[in-house]
């Protein structure tokens, strides 16, 4: 008859099976269990010499600049090596969170430095060069010291000094599958719909501080010129 | 602000000039077909533009560009105007070199890794839906207090289209992957951060996870992922992976660096919940809104968005007096499951100051919570998940501005 | 022509230099957010855009413009691809001197005439629906015989939005229309065509017809109508009036140039149909289609668009044997009155030469005609309304062309 | 209470009353009843004038032309004017269909003259104006005499003198609403939803002519350079 058929159940013709060089070139997560991680070494004066290379300028000799991104290191303590919870994280007078403040698992780090950074040149370190990097940084987060050698062995150590090992918690009902340990059933908030009377008076507990309102450029220019409602000025013309 | 005596008044004893003239589009030839073989928005719309909250990245190619959402009809974003997050620029990839790969984290997930091109990607059976994509992060400037003027800013994280792709359970089938052995997957993108992120595998089971292509008709544009990317409906932006190039198929979650160390939430007792991705029941009102003005008094359309990682929305309620009292609004049609809802309300001002909220319930019921409630819960440094009932408030110059109420 | 040796081949023994190699958009940094604050499609997306037929006109001011439908996915047609039709050009109007009116064509009619401005059309109660577009004359090259190679000439004079406006009930009413005595409407453009359409009185009071200023969660496009055009579902583009300038309320059809030279239906006895309006039931298979080649020979998706003036579509066959023997094809959601509905279908091409149709069926029980069925009511001079089952040829090197059948 | 109400079923503030000189500027409309139609005149003779000075640039000397838009007279007879139908309709080796030829409705071309006509200069005629090129026009068809005047009396006879009166029919299903004379109660095709065998035989009555493959430019161009198909080469690369 004519032109195949009209019905089928697989796909002759599309796809075809990777090859083993390609998988391992591309299947370079690392995950919390170290599973992907590949065998090496690095140690913290080496680590030194490319952090200082290829990362220091971005994100600062201490890994504490604020100017190209947050930073990366501080507001750790001995005692959060010891106890697993990074202690500041409970103080509403400490804004600042630094990676390592936050960061729990250290497959993590290594898993993003070697698939991301330099960020302006991502996938150029090799896979010691990441060993020795992220040594380095956990040498600068008083987590491991100045002569540790961080490899596919030591690393497993290094997770049982994280600051905040312990610090994350799976207790919610926004993960959309039954598959994390301690599910939550329900969400956290219930609200009811109200529809008269829902309340004695109103409680206004926040406005724009008037500083702010020139900090988003001229509003009338960020609105349609006709309709119901003009953008308020808020500033002068942007430039065409 | 110049207050409400913005409004063009146009009523004169003979007649308005623009009626009793010749106009000069009403009296010249125009402009050919396919003058503009791409066409563009008329040149009176410039002021809607994606635009970045100054201060809150330090670089632009790691920032957040936000969608007009003050000047938006319907639920469907102009592709143009999709909001933008991207944490390593954004790449206009050549679909040519393009590929797709699945793998299994153990080879016994994956009877046959594989990889697609997309001229193969394009072959494979597609659906078309309409979702919205949310960044975990909207709202998030509004934790603690008010500190964006305007609805752009305050929920402009937000983008509502019609995708086209192929079930990712087609393509993980398609490889022979073991779906009672699998529990998650995670999804990589191709360009230079290599997003990752962990998806449930019942998300997948479900056929609601998409390898998409197709965006409001056309390709996916660079800034959101040309040529593909993962749709993930209800779950937040992050875990839509841009510029997917491969998924492994795994059993146990990856704790990526943005599962790990960013969009995780602070809670008051300094714990971080992790892996939170359900986007929950929020609305907004979108006219009137921050930083505008009321032309006049008289009658209004309040006009605003709902939506629900959960499902569908099933009503949404509008309050003008900071939330003692509430009329039910009216849903457009179609009412779709993850997907915006625009709703709209009469509202007739009579020039006193009004508090503007909307609430939405979803269909499993859940009402949309207020600060104080939603501050009970998670405290104010959570960042991420703000889904708190806004307020604008409408003073008497027809000024409309940014406060929260308890 | 190149046939299906054009499939790109990737399988190599150690693997694709594009997977074993670093690629460029994956070890680099990307463009900044809001690099582009109102987005444009890919670069290497640049084969679809919109264009003229050659020789279909004389003046591109007075033509046509085609939707590239052989690259479209889903049911929405991104607005810079939307189909332009003008009379006299495409003007972008100053909305701040834009002026709608409403008036009688006997003062008993209209209470109040009207006049509003943007400002206050933007403040009226809106809906937002989605709606497809066609031109009466689409397909009406190819009434006699084959003209024109690909589906962007045969079909492309159609399109597909979410449109914003106010039901043009709502403004009637507002001025005091005598909607009992009222049995037309006509309808007004404000370019220098002043385009003029009767629209029957029932489809106004069905809330169907709106004064639309919103497409696809923007303004209308200036070649679309900005600031406003007319809505009229399942009814055929040329009533649409664009730059709406005027609704008059009437009693008998006004008999204008697009309804009283153009627009109306050569019959074989040489009688013209007049008011001919309605779009009636219609579908066409978009890929693969004229003038593309299969890259090989396997599996395919068969996608298409079906459609009808009349309500929803129900149900689309489609056949790969000329038909002969017909599969129902799955139908993506959401199924919406009057606008277009995407339809898909596997197929297993085994290399041999094949016939592809799609055929619809609306929700009224009427089956889209073939070619024989349609010329035997109206012959083959008609030019508007050609609704016919269109026919794909798939030859043996995978070449699509053009065919008609009986 | 605060801020007005949430409900309302009027539009106070939206909207004015249209002058008497605003509606009078805007409806413009002429219905084949001349209901709308200025008075006014204009001579054949005046209105040739007009036509050769803005007209005939672009529809020819005899309103034959071809080359901005399709011919508007042509193809009447002194027949057509006493019979109402032009018979030439009715032959299918005639394919040419001018303007005069489909119109039944003098008050449609008074109508839209005066609104679009001249086409770079639409609405610049006066009422007048309008009657002498159009009485022009139809002399130039042969249904008015070379020394006619038309007015927005002698309208109603010409009228009865228009080649083409007879020639509308509203008896088809493709109205969307009852109002006119005639409505046809089906549609006027009828297919099955046949699912096997439908027919013995496929019949192709008509295929794309070969020189017909280039008449729309490189369609390898017009179509995604990925994908299940590539558009094919049909001519040269268009300039980018
Ligand atoms: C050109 C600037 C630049 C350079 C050089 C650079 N980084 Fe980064 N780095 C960034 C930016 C920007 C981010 C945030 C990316 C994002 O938003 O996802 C980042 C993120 C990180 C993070 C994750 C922090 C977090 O909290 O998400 C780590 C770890 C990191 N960089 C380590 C390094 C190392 C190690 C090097 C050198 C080998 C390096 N960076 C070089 C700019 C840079
Ligand atoms: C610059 C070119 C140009 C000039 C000058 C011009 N026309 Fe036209 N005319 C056109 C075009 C193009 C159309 C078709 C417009 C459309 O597609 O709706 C047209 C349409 C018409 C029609 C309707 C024909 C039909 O079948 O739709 C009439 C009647 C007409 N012109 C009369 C006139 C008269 C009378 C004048 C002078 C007073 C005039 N035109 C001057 C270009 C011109
Ligand atoms: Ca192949
Ligand atoms: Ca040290
Ligand atoms: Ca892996
Ligand atoms: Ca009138
Ligand atoms: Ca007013
Ligand atoms: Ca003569
Ligand atoms: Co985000
Ligand atoms: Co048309």
């Amino acid at each position: 008859g004519l032109g195949g058929t009209a019905l089928a159940d697989n796909f002759p013709g599309v796809g075809r099976p990777a090859t083993p060089a390609e998988v391992k070139a591309w299947d370079i997560d690392v995950g919390p269990d170290f599973t992907g991680l590949p065998s090496g070494s690095g140690s913290v004066s080496r680590g030194m010499d490319i952090w200082e290379a290829k990362c220091s300028a971005c994100h600062g000799t201490f890994g504490e600049s604020n100017s190209v991104f947050n930073p990366l290191i501080g507001g750790t303590t001995a005692e959060d090596v010891k106890s697993g919870h990074v202690a500041t994280l409970k103080r509403t007078d400490f804004p600042a969170r630094t990676t390592v403040m936050k960061v729990a698992t250290v497959s993590t780090l290594y898993d993003y430095i070697r698939r991301a950074m330099p960020w302006n040149a991502p996938k150029s370190l090799s896979d010691d060069d990441v060993y020795a990097v992220l040594a380095y940084m956990l040498n600068l987060a008083e987590i491991v010291p100045d002569d540790f050698v961080l490899t596919d062995a030591t690393i497993r150590d290094v997770q049982a000094r994280m600051p905040n090992r312990d610090g994350m918690t799976t207790a919610h009902a926004l993960w959309p599958g039954p598959g994390l340990p301690n599910p939550a059933a329900k969400p956290d908030t219930a609200n009811a719909a109200c529809m008269t009377n829902c309340k004695p008076s109103v409680q206004r507990t926040s406005h724009l501080p008037d500083h702010a309102l020139g900090a988003h450029g001229n509003l009338a220019a960020q609105n349609r010129i006709f309709g119901p409602v003009r953008g308020q000025r808020t500033g002068p013309d942007e430039a065409a | 602000t110049r207050g409400r005596a913005a409004a063009a008044s146009t009523a004169v004893s003979v007649g308005d000039p623009d009626i009793l003239n010749p106009t000069p589009w009403g009296s010249s030839l125009g402009q050919p077909v396919a003058a503009s073989p791409y066409g563009q928005p008329s040149k009176h719309e410039r002021g809607l533009a994606r635009r970045q909250s100054p201060g809150l990245t330090q670089v632009a190619a790691a920032s957040v560009s936000f969608a007009p959402l003050q000047g938006l009809f319907g639920i469907i974003t102009p592709s143009g105007l999709h909001f933008e997050r991207h944490h390593q620029g954004w790449q206009d990839i050549d679909p040519t070199r393009h590929r797709f790969m699945i793998d299994g984290a153990r080879p016994e997930f994956v009877k046959t890794p594989k990889v697609y091109t997309m001229d193969d990607i394009l072959r494979l059976p597609s659906v078309s839906r309409m979702h919205f994509i949310e960044c975990g992060a909207n709202t998030g400037m509004e934790w603690g207090n008010v500190a964006v003027p305007t609805v752009q800013y305050t929920h402009g994280m937000l983008s509502c289209s019609e995708f086209t792709g192929v079930p990712l359970r087609t393509l993980l089938e398609d490889c022979g992957a073991d779906l009672k052995a699998a529990t998650y997957v995670l999804a990589e993108g191709g360009d230079g951060s290599s997003m990752t992120r962990t998806i449930p595998i019942e998300l997948v089971l479900s056929g609601e996870v998409l390898v998409a292509y197709g965006q409001n008709g056309e390709m996916l544009r660079p800034e959101n992922g040309y040529p593909l990317r993962l749709i993930v409906p209800g779950v937040q932006g992050v875990s839509w992976v841009k510029w997917l190039r491969r998924v492994e198929v795994g059993d146990r979650p990856y704790a990526t660096k943005d599962e790990a160390v960013h969009y995780i939430d602070l809670m008051p007792d300094g714990q971080h919940r992790q892996y939170s991705s359900i986007q929950e029941c929020k609305s907004v009102i979108t006219t009137p809104s921050g930083g505008q003005t009321l032309v006049d008094k008289g009658y209004f359309t309040i006009s605003g968005l709902a939506w629900s990682g959960r499902g569908k929305v099933k009503r949404v309620d509008v309050s003008v007096d900071g939330g003692v009292n509430w009329v039910e609004a009216t849903l457009q049609t179609p009412v779709l499951s993850k997907c915006l809802t625009r709703f709209i309300l009469p509202w007739n001002w009579d020039g006193k100051p009004a508090l503007l909220q909307s609430r939405a319930t979803d269909e499993t019921g859940f009402v949309q919570p207020g600060y104080g409630q939603l501050r009970a819960a998670r405290g104010s440094r959570s960042i991420y998940h703000n889904n708190a009932i806004q307020t604008w408030q409408v003073a008497e110059n027809g000024d409309v501005s940014n406060v929260q109420i308890l």
